[in-house]
């Protein structure tokens, strides 16, 4: 890993804390924040790819269980990994993971449509499938039921979240590509 | 010291400088000409940040090319944005990152960082948060972290275009009293008064190489 | 910011060694899935919010780190009372609190940098899986330091659009953002370099 | 044009600038001081960026607190660090932005683009990407990008920190040639010889206000 696939990564991570300055949207009766937190694992995937999205989700995730209120609303330390909505968090994860694969993958052809399907699967997909069961481990609810309690009131907002993060991903995928091809600009030892 | 032996660059695809031959021995070497004329490239070159397309680029006899972290160790680099530059959240862990290879014990450590902030005029500076620092302190912060290695070449791209005219002073005096050689790039002329030699850059060509006055009336006849 | 969340303080729990802590909140984590009679759970929740004082924390700052996750506490507990019965929903209710609690409480008694310098001490042994801790810690700082940066530049991206007229789009702030961070990373990958 | 009635400002807990009262109506205004004695605070009270904490700042009459919107369609900023303010990808789309009211058609568009480009020097920039230019080609950028706008007062941060001699000289000639009012902050006191007015800020007060040769000088002794 060259010093700087670490900087990006880092970066990233950091994006990820600057998302969370946004004031989350607090929904009535259910205390799960809709934040633009869950447009990072679309962004880190997209545009650093699977391995650098990863550990960037990583790196940040770290940061918040260190004790730095990184998270929306500037919660952070260890509790958020152990609420009821932390399966959502562990989601990030492996969305990013899968963005980052499916982007590698298709890469010479991805466009707008593409990269708006990866980030629903994961953002959605992937995030959803880890969170909602986490749920329902962690309330005794029934999987349907913590569906409709937990994730139901997310998805237009996650759809928005997608379109935002698939069109930044392919404007930057024309401007400064990170995936694919190395880097524009001469050899560096 | 540095020798460009045929050196072009390409960068994007577009050539960048082409063909220099120079041999650079002086203490003060200034490095003036048009914007995109090549001369952050031309610094670039210097501790192999940029590797020549053609060519080869020598310091104390090392290719860029081959010994690139040797070249590095030996000579330090100050870009035109300090913010850039300054890697850890805090003044102090921001200047003992350059002293990491030399693996010193805590002690000695603290002392060094001490040492050279009293020198750059930030005596007591060691906890405070970087990015609230002004933006004369961190062009001092960028020198001193670079400087705390003691490299034996100073490369400076544009060190002082936000500085007021008394942080401007500080910083020249700053490096005015370094022992090391200086290459500075600088669109602010008065800056060179000192100097041994300044090159001209004209799009990636050398127009110009000779001692200060003579090189700012170059540069000024070929501006008009 | 850079703080975090944690309270100075000098008690026993602030002394603990932070590798302790987290075993400790591993373990206490572990029971309170395994524990299922409910007035067990109680102990466990009351023993929680004991540690509180005696970290020197008071009683307002315990419901302080429980506050937020208050309405969907109620929430559940309704739910199981429903679904269930009152035995089961105050089990669950209680368990998800002095989780919460127990985490913060470790949040709140240790500081950052011991908890990455203990992080980096962990990660010693994945060294011969290519990981170097050093990196790591490195890759936190950055993190850490770019914050900041990343705050001036997306304030500063949006004053420039206001400026030049831009409503305020999120498209119109996500694609400057990402150029300028991508451009910043280069230039700080290349001053590590120039540097170490 | 411009009035400032008891206008104090507060940033981050902090007083930047204290009660001023001014009427700019002059053509070419220089504003120049120390780093950190308020100068890009106080050019940005002047479009509605940043608003007064106490008094009125009035721009055609307008108050900037009230009509911030209006204010800033007939105000231009150009900002110190050219990154900020460079919203696209490509130079020309980027340009193009700032003619998006007047709803122009493709052709008529691409034309006052390059039209634009050539003015800064930049022809057959249009399809260069922003983050690839030299540090002076995107300063050159950034002021095409505003002035393509045509709005009747340009308020310029340090417009010209990267530019070399002739890009410089051109901004310089640009900016004489408008017919529109310019507020310049800078630190290059070259630039204001033929200001009809200077303002010299130290610590968030006025501390001079007259032509230019007067307001160098008693800049020059804040210095000493
Ligand atoms: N990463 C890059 N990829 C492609 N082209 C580049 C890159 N960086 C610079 N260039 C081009 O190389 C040429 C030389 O750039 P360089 O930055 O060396 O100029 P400079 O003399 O330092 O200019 P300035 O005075 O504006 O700083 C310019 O035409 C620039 O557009
Ligand atoms: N966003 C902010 N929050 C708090 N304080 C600020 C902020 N921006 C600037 N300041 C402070 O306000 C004061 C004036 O800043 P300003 O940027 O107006 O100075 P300046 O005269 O433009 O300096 P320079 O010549 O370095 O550009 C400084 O002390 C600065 O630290
Ligand atoms: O901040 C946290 O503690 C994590 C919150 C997780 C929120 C999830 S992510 C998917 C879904 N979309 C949202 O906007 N919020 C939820
Ligand atoms: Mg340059
Ligand atoms: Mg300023």
């Amino acid at each position: 890993m060259s010093t700087r696939d670490l900087v990006l990564i880092a970066l990233f991570a950091a994006v990820m804390a600057v998302l969370g300055a946004f004031p989350p949207l607090m929904l009535p009766i259910i205390a799960i924040p809709v934040t633009a937190q869950s447009m990072g694992p679309m962004l880190m995937g997209g545009i650093l790819g699977a391995k650098r999205g990863v550990l960037s989700m990583l790196l940040f995730l770290v940061l918040v269980a260190v004790g730095l209120p990184l998270l929306s609303g500037g919660r952070g330390g260890l509790a958020p990994f152990v609420g009821p909505w932390s399966g959502f968090i562990y989601g990030w994860v492996l969305a990013a993971l899968l963005i980052g694969w499916l982007t590698e993958r298709f890469w010479d052809r991805l466009g707008p449509v593409s990269a708006f399907a990866f980030c629903v699967a994961g953002g959605i997909g992937v995030v959803y499938a880890v969170g909602v069961p986490w749920f329902a481990a962690m309330s005794g609810l029934g999987l349907l039921e913590a569906f409709a309690g937990s994730a139901m009131a997310f998805i237009p907002g996650d759809l928005v979240k997608a379109t935002v993060a698939s069109a930044a991903i392919v404007i930057v995928k024309r401007s400064y590509p990170l995936i694919g091809q190395g880097r524009t600009g001469a050899a560096r030892a | 010291m540095i020798e460009l032996l045929g050196v072009s660059l390409a960068r994007g695809g577009r050539d960048v400088l082409s063909r220099l031959d120079l041999r650079l021995a002086e203490r003060r070497i200034g490095v003036i000409g048009a914007n995109g004329s090549g001369k952050s490239s031309f610094a670039r070159l210097l501790n192999g940040l940029l590797l020549p397309t053609e060519g080869t680029v020598r310091v104390f006899g090392l290719d860029t090319a081959a010994d690139g972290r040797a070249v590095r160790r030996r000579v330090g680099f100050v870009f035109q944005n300090p913010d850039n530059q300054i890697v850890y959240p805090t003044v102090g862990e921001d200047l003992a990152f350059g002293l990491k290879p030399l693996k010193l014990d805590r002690g000695e450590l603290a002392r060094r960082v001490s040492f050279a902030l009293a020198e750059a005029g930030l005596a007591g500076f060691e906890n405070r948060l970087t990015h609230e620092l002004s933006g004369g302190e961190r062009q001092m912060v960028a020198l001193a972290g670079v400087g705390i290695a003691r490299p034996e070449i100073l490369v400076l791209d544009e060190p002082t275009t936000l500085l007021d005219l008394r942080n401007k002073r500080r910083v020249m005096a700053r490096i005015d009293a370094l022992q090391q050689t200086v290459v500075m790039v600088t669109h602010d002329l008065d800056l060179l008064s000192g100097f041994d030699r300044v090159l001209v850059f004209e799009t990636g060509r050398l127009a110009f190489d000779g001692p200060p006055a003579e090189a700012i009336g170059a540069y000024r006849s070929l501006c008009a | 910011m850079m703080g975090g969340l944690y309270r100075p303080g000098d008690s026993r729990l602030h002394r603990l060694p932070a590798g302790a802590k987290l075993l400790f909140l591993a373990a206490a984590g572990t029971l309170a899935v395994l524990v299922s009679n409910p007035f067990a759970m109680a102990a466990l929740l009351v023993g929680s919010l004991a540690l509180f004082p005696f970290a020197g924390l008071s009683a307002a700052e315990a419901f302080r780190q429980l506050r937020p996750a208050l309405p969907i506490l109620l929430l559940l507990f309704l739910a199981q009372l429903w679904l269930a019965d009152a035995a089961s929903a105050a089990l669950i209710t209680m368990r998800l609190a002095a989780l919460l609690l127990l985490a913060s409480l470790v949040t709140l008694t240790t500081r950052v940098s011991d908890t990455v310098d203990t992080l980096e001490r962990a990660l010693g042994p994945l060294r011969r899986f290519g990981v170097d801790p050093a990196r790591v810690s490195l890759a936190i700082s950055l993190a850490i330091r770019f914050i900041p940066a990343l705050g001036t530049v997306l304030s500063d991206i949006r004053e420039a659009q206001e400026a030049r007229g831009l409503d305020r789009h999120p498209l119109a702030l996500a694609v400057p953002l990402v150029v300028r961070t991508l451009k910043m990373a280069d230039e700080v990958a290349e001053a590590i370099e120039a540097r170490s």
